[in-house]
């Protein structure tokens, strides 16, 4: 068992996907020689060729649009789109066909694709390098929207995504890619999509949470010394409300925590759900922790927009006190 | 030398059979073997047929919006006839006859129109793609389709159409270029009817010709009169044989005219000239075959009648398969949305509902049996 | 005073605020001799002549993007796009410009773009020509986003966005274009952004909606024979929080109702601020009744999708019985 | 005539000054005053200089990612120098050089890459729009802007960078057809260094010249050794006056290279050759001007070193004006958003919060009181 960092639980996927299954193949801009502008890919072109590793044009909709048509010839391409503020231009690609080829044409095409974007702020980048847009896939039908928080999701949770049989979008928390590294297996294993995952049990109040807050809230539980369940959604769409009913039927207080600006984030659809279902169980609203409704400043005041320890914690204690 | 030259190029246009009956026998003898020749009239005569009568389904609010392909039926066909029938042929919606002559079913295409998705599910072995609602998005399919085929080492190629319009959509550029600058094989073929809806064609390329957008790839192009079935086989039967030779695109710019509305929600009259219409009329590539068999004495009239009455008793029995198909159900467009259906949509499905409340025990129960079948049905 | 339907009302107050200002121009595919495929601005360019109604070329990217060139320069462009199954391929344009503009250059450019788009399902249309993606410029900061749900508010509503120093995505909801008219005043009058209408006030429950649903939910509201306050809420941002958190802590419960998809939808939201706003007050859930999480299907399974008043009244039902 | 020529064009390539010191009198001579030529050359060497400091902020903490322009100060320059002052100037993030001598403030393009959107805050008296960092999408707002021009039946054009890179976006396709089609005067200035970060240039456009891509859309288009200060003028001169004249867009290729890494936060040495780098060096915009300078009596060493030192003191001054300026503040970017605060914004503003609970009657009443200033402000 290797003690990786995410970057290197992804790449490591990537290696043993590629090895296993001459269908999987990777597309972008700058991935092969370069590795990547986060060096992710490094050294796979050298080690699969340019043929499974190949440098695109400088197109979006031309990368998701062509993984498309590779998609539904039946190999299993995994896109790369540099940063998340560049999804935009594979808008449509993405929600006109990768999410509707399968329903358009009742199963006669499929398009088992993967498209890999690193998300989220932290890291001092320019603009449109720190964005958080899961919302927004989570609520395109046809999709699958994956975020890891650890090196262990990362991989499992990879391969699982390159093996499921339609398109996911599989955001990578940029800001914690090397921020720590635990053990993960060498072999091959998968980790369902759709299953959330309880990082720390507690009584009195549950945190869901997803990506790099994950950290955020970790430390916030810390700080606050309470018995507080966190529950790492892991998959944003499908979503596992079972596994977040639960804990809130227990705890009957629930913070919800993202990086995305709060309004239409998918915090929102976690607090209607939570009042859908455990509405006799709770004993205060569902508090939302979230970006704000602004775009995303600069570097200079990133730290300033996104959620951190402190602000979960005054979410915790004002929840705890309601 | 301070001024040099940096590129210098050359587009040409081909034309065999015109619309005087004028024909080139150099290039055009033995083009088309004389038995394919009354095939392909049929295939066209058929289309137009089909096309009349969806007109009119539309009209008695039996189907809805429907685009006519009238009076484009040559280029599709014609490149329909000289691919391998395992190429990818990748359309828009005005392909309807080269489609037909692939063997995709009249009734698939109905269905579409109709409203069902059941249009679309195309058995593979057509290597036909569903008709492509957002207009300049298809191409890049083509482009990764035919990617896959070089991936695998196959020989198969693309062979993509669409519209004048659909040129000035971003996605039309990034296929053009990914398939030059990564080597794809890819046959571009513009079908130029001078109309995007009412935008007249120069709105969207005021160029001198289409032909010429594929000079910014530096790929091959020609330009050819789309309503010469003989020069579209020709120029098709060239691209695609250079295509998957050099592994590399090619483009075709096939000019042509719709005869028709834009669709049946359309009213060409409001921004058209009648005159350019029956100017067109006269260039129509169905009678341009039917005077040339005629003048070669392959047809007469009554072989006209037979070909005319089979045409209708095809297009009505496809009218007759698509209206006679099962209601569609609900579960299909649940079903139809990812290879295992969610859990929280199974509960959608079961209980007909987005709201908890409604959800209650009994359909819950019938949403994990639903959901328990779906599993089931794919393992 | 004219009784006029949806599009006679939109035409109308494009005239005027065209008459009143010449920065205003409307540019877009089929608008000008076609007068636009729903014939909403016939008449407009034999008016104005070509150089204020713009036939574009066919590419919605292009359209939006020299649309924030013109409102960069000072100009009001109105462009319009077909139909909202086509706002993907300017998403980019949306939301990496119009939307960032003003804070990128901390007010030195602004960009005062009103794009309207027909929106929502029901007219029996081919593929994308029935979706509702309201949610997604919602949870994009910087965008104003405005559904009318009839000819009084419309004309109102739009003469609003025009005048608005910032980017105003108007969704003129296509089912209602010329399902009923009614009394709309000649002279040019504005509705503040950021309000709700009450369409019917009621102590038993609230509905909240927005767009056509709020015709079937009207419909239900007679059918259902209760007391119900329907309130809609025009703009979807700003939104009127304050108009619903009135409403609900006088009733107590709640039923939202949208087109779009349930999950992430806009009622997402507003159900999450129901509960953050009225937690004491609420005696039931909020209920949501909206699109399915499917693509919406096509047009011969579309009646099943779309919330009816039907569902709508099971909803209330259901929501008044807890 | 069955085949027929469609089109039928060339491209010429410019160049006045070679790097070999041979100067085209016929079409350099008097281009340049000797006065303005000096000018000219101390605004590359203070953008030099410039770069080489930002790379030292960068790597010593000061200051984040940053994309050195060295080597590629010509294009930009030379277009400044003869556009009107108050056309449009749409960039990307490599036409500092340009932008300087349109007056923009060094300061402005250090404060945007320390992470501060007041360096985007530009006077609009410079005509230049801020640095667009998600690539190729600047061109339609060019286009948009001198459609403005024409709306208003004013003289004033577009000039718009972008790369190789850039060129393979769906929306310079766009622009390009929209500014050909509308007639709208936009110079489309391509600057093709070879690289689009590692991506060699065949990758993003693998026709023999980037010029070309112009011919898609019946544009006047022109090749340039971007290198030379002296052919792009000459060349960006004719273009805008063209332009200008027809009020419709030009093309013209810039041949040029960066000397640099891509960023600072990249490695140009992981992917290019250094041979290629050295011989690149041979062909610097600046020594280019230098040697030329020297050859015609009209440079010394003590003029240079006065140069250089001039230079070094302005770009510190910058970077002092820079790093002096006070800390943004959280009410920037809240109030930044829309012209009037929205009032559910306010109170997050307020309560520097997102959730309900922390948003206490006093936090309410601070967001209402600011929400009131905000209001205020704009009436
Ligand atoms: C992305 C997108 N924008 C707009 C439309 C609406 N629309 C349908 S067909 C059409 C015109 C297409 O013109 P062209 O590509 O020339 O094809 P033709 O209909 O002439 O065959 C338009 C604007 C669409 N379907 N997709
Ligand atoms: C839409 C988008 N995709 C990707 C990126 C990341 N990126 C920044 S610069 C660059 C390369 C640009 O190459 P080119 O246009 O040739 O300009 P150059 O850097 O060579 O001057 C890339 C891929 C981006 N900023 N925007
Ligand atoms: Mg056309
Ligand atoms: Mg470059």
């Amino acid at each position: 068992m290797a003690t990786l960092n995410l970057v290197q639980a992804i790449n490591l996927a990537l290696i043993q996907e590629m090895e296993k299954d001459d269908r999987v193949l990777l597309m972008g801009e700058d991935i092969g020689l370069n590795g990547g502008v986060f060096r992710v890919t490094e050294g796979l072109q050298a080690r699969f060729g340019k043929e499974r590793v190949v440098d695109t044009p400088l197109a979006e909709s031309g990368i998701i649009g062509t993984a498309i048509g590779l998609a539904m010839a039946g190999l299993r391409p995994i896109p790369e789109i540099q940063f998340e503020g560049f999804l935009g231009p594979a808008y449509d690609q993405i929600c006109s066909h990768a999410a509707r080829m399968r329903s358009r044409t009742r199963g006669a095409f499929t398009v088992p694709l993967t498209i890999r974007v690193p998300v989220g702020g932290g890291i001092h980048a320019p603009e449109l390098h720190s964005d958080s847009p899961e919302a927004i896939y989570a609520h395109t039908p046809g999709l699958k929207v994956v975020m890891p928080s650890s090196p262990y999701d990362a991989k499992g949770l990879l391969i699982s995504a390159i093996r499921d049989p339609d398109p996911v979008i599989y955001f990578e928390p940029k800001r914690i890619y090397r921020a720590f590294r635990e053990e993960v297996p060498e072999d091959e294993y998968t980790l369902p999509i759709g299953k959330a995952r309880t990082v720390s049990e507690g009584n009195e109040l549950t945190i869901v949470s997803w990506g790099a807050s994950v950290v955020q809230c970790m430390q916030a539980i810390e700080n606050s010394g309470r018995d507080i369940e966190l529950i790492d959604l892991r998959t944003i769409y499908p979503f596992d409300i079972d596994a977040v009913e639960a804990s809130v039927s227990k705890t009957g207080r629930c913070v919800v925590v993202h990086e995305a600006p709060l309004t239409c984030g998918f915090g929102a659809e976690i607090s209607a759900r939570i009042m859908e279902r455990c509405f006799l169980h709770l004993e205060a609203p569902v508090q939302r922790v979230a970006g704000f409704d602004t775009t995303m400043p600069y570097y200079k005041l990133e730290l300033d927009y996104l959620p951190d320890a402190a602000r979960v914690g005054r979410a915790i204690e004002d929840c705890l006190a309601y | 030398m301070p001024i040099t030259t940096a590129y210098k190029t050359e587009i040409q246009r081909v034309s065999i059979l015109d619309e005087h009956g004028n024909f080139d026998e150099k290039l055009g003898k033995d083009l088309i073997p004389d038995a394919d020749l009354v095939r392909l009239y049929e295939a066209m005569v058929t289309c137009r047929v089909l096309d009349e009568i969806a007109f009119k389904l539309q009209r008695s609010g039996r189907m809805g919006t429907y685009p006519q392909n009238m009076g484009q039926e040559a280029p599709s066909l014609g490149a329909s006839y000289v691919l391998n029938k395992d190429d990818w042929i990748v359309t828009c919606y005005r392909e309807n006859c080269g489609l037909f002559w692939r063997g995709v079913p009249m009734e698939s295409i109905l269905l579409h129109w109709m409203g069902d998705e059941r249009g679309n599910a195309m058995p593979r072995e057509h290597f036909a793609t569903p008709i492509a609602v957002p207009i300049g998005t298809q191409m890049l399919h083509a482009t990764g389709l035919a990617w896959a085929s070089k991936y695998r080492g196959e020989k198969r190629i693309s062979c993509t159409f669409f519209g004048d319009g659909a040129s000035s959509e971003g996605d039309f550029h990034e296929a053009c270029n990914f398939a030059a600058n990564l080597e794809i094989p890819v046959v571009f073929v513009c079908q130029n009817n001078f109309w995007a809806i009412s935008s007249p064609g120069k709105v969207n390329c005021s160029a001198p010709t289409l032909a010429q957008r594929a000079l910014a790839y530096g790929m091959p192009t020609i330009q050819v009169d789309g309503n010469d079935l003989f020069a579209v086989v020709k120029v098709m039967r060239d691209a695609a044989a250079w295509t998957r030779e050099h592994g590399k695109p090619h483009f075709v710019e096939a000019v042509t005219y719709r005869l028709g509305d834009h669709t049946t929600a359309d009213d060409a009259r409001r921004y058209r000239d009648q005159a350019e219409v029956e100017l067109w009329k006269t260039r129509d590539p169905i009678t341009r075959i039917y005077d040339y068999m005629k003048s070669r004495k392959l047809w007469d009239d009554s072989k006209e009648a037979t070909t005319r009455e089979r045409a209708a008793v095809n297009a009505n029995a496809a009218v007759a398969t698509a209206e006679g198909i099962a209601e569609p159900h609900r579960q299909d467009y649940f079903n139809a949305m990812y290879a295992e259906l969610p859990a929280d949509l199974a509960t959608q499905l079961a209980t007909h509902n987005t709201h908890s409340l409604g959800q209650t025990e009994e359909a819950a129960h019938v949403a994990t049996e639903a959901l328990a079948k779906a599993h089931a049905s794919h393992h």
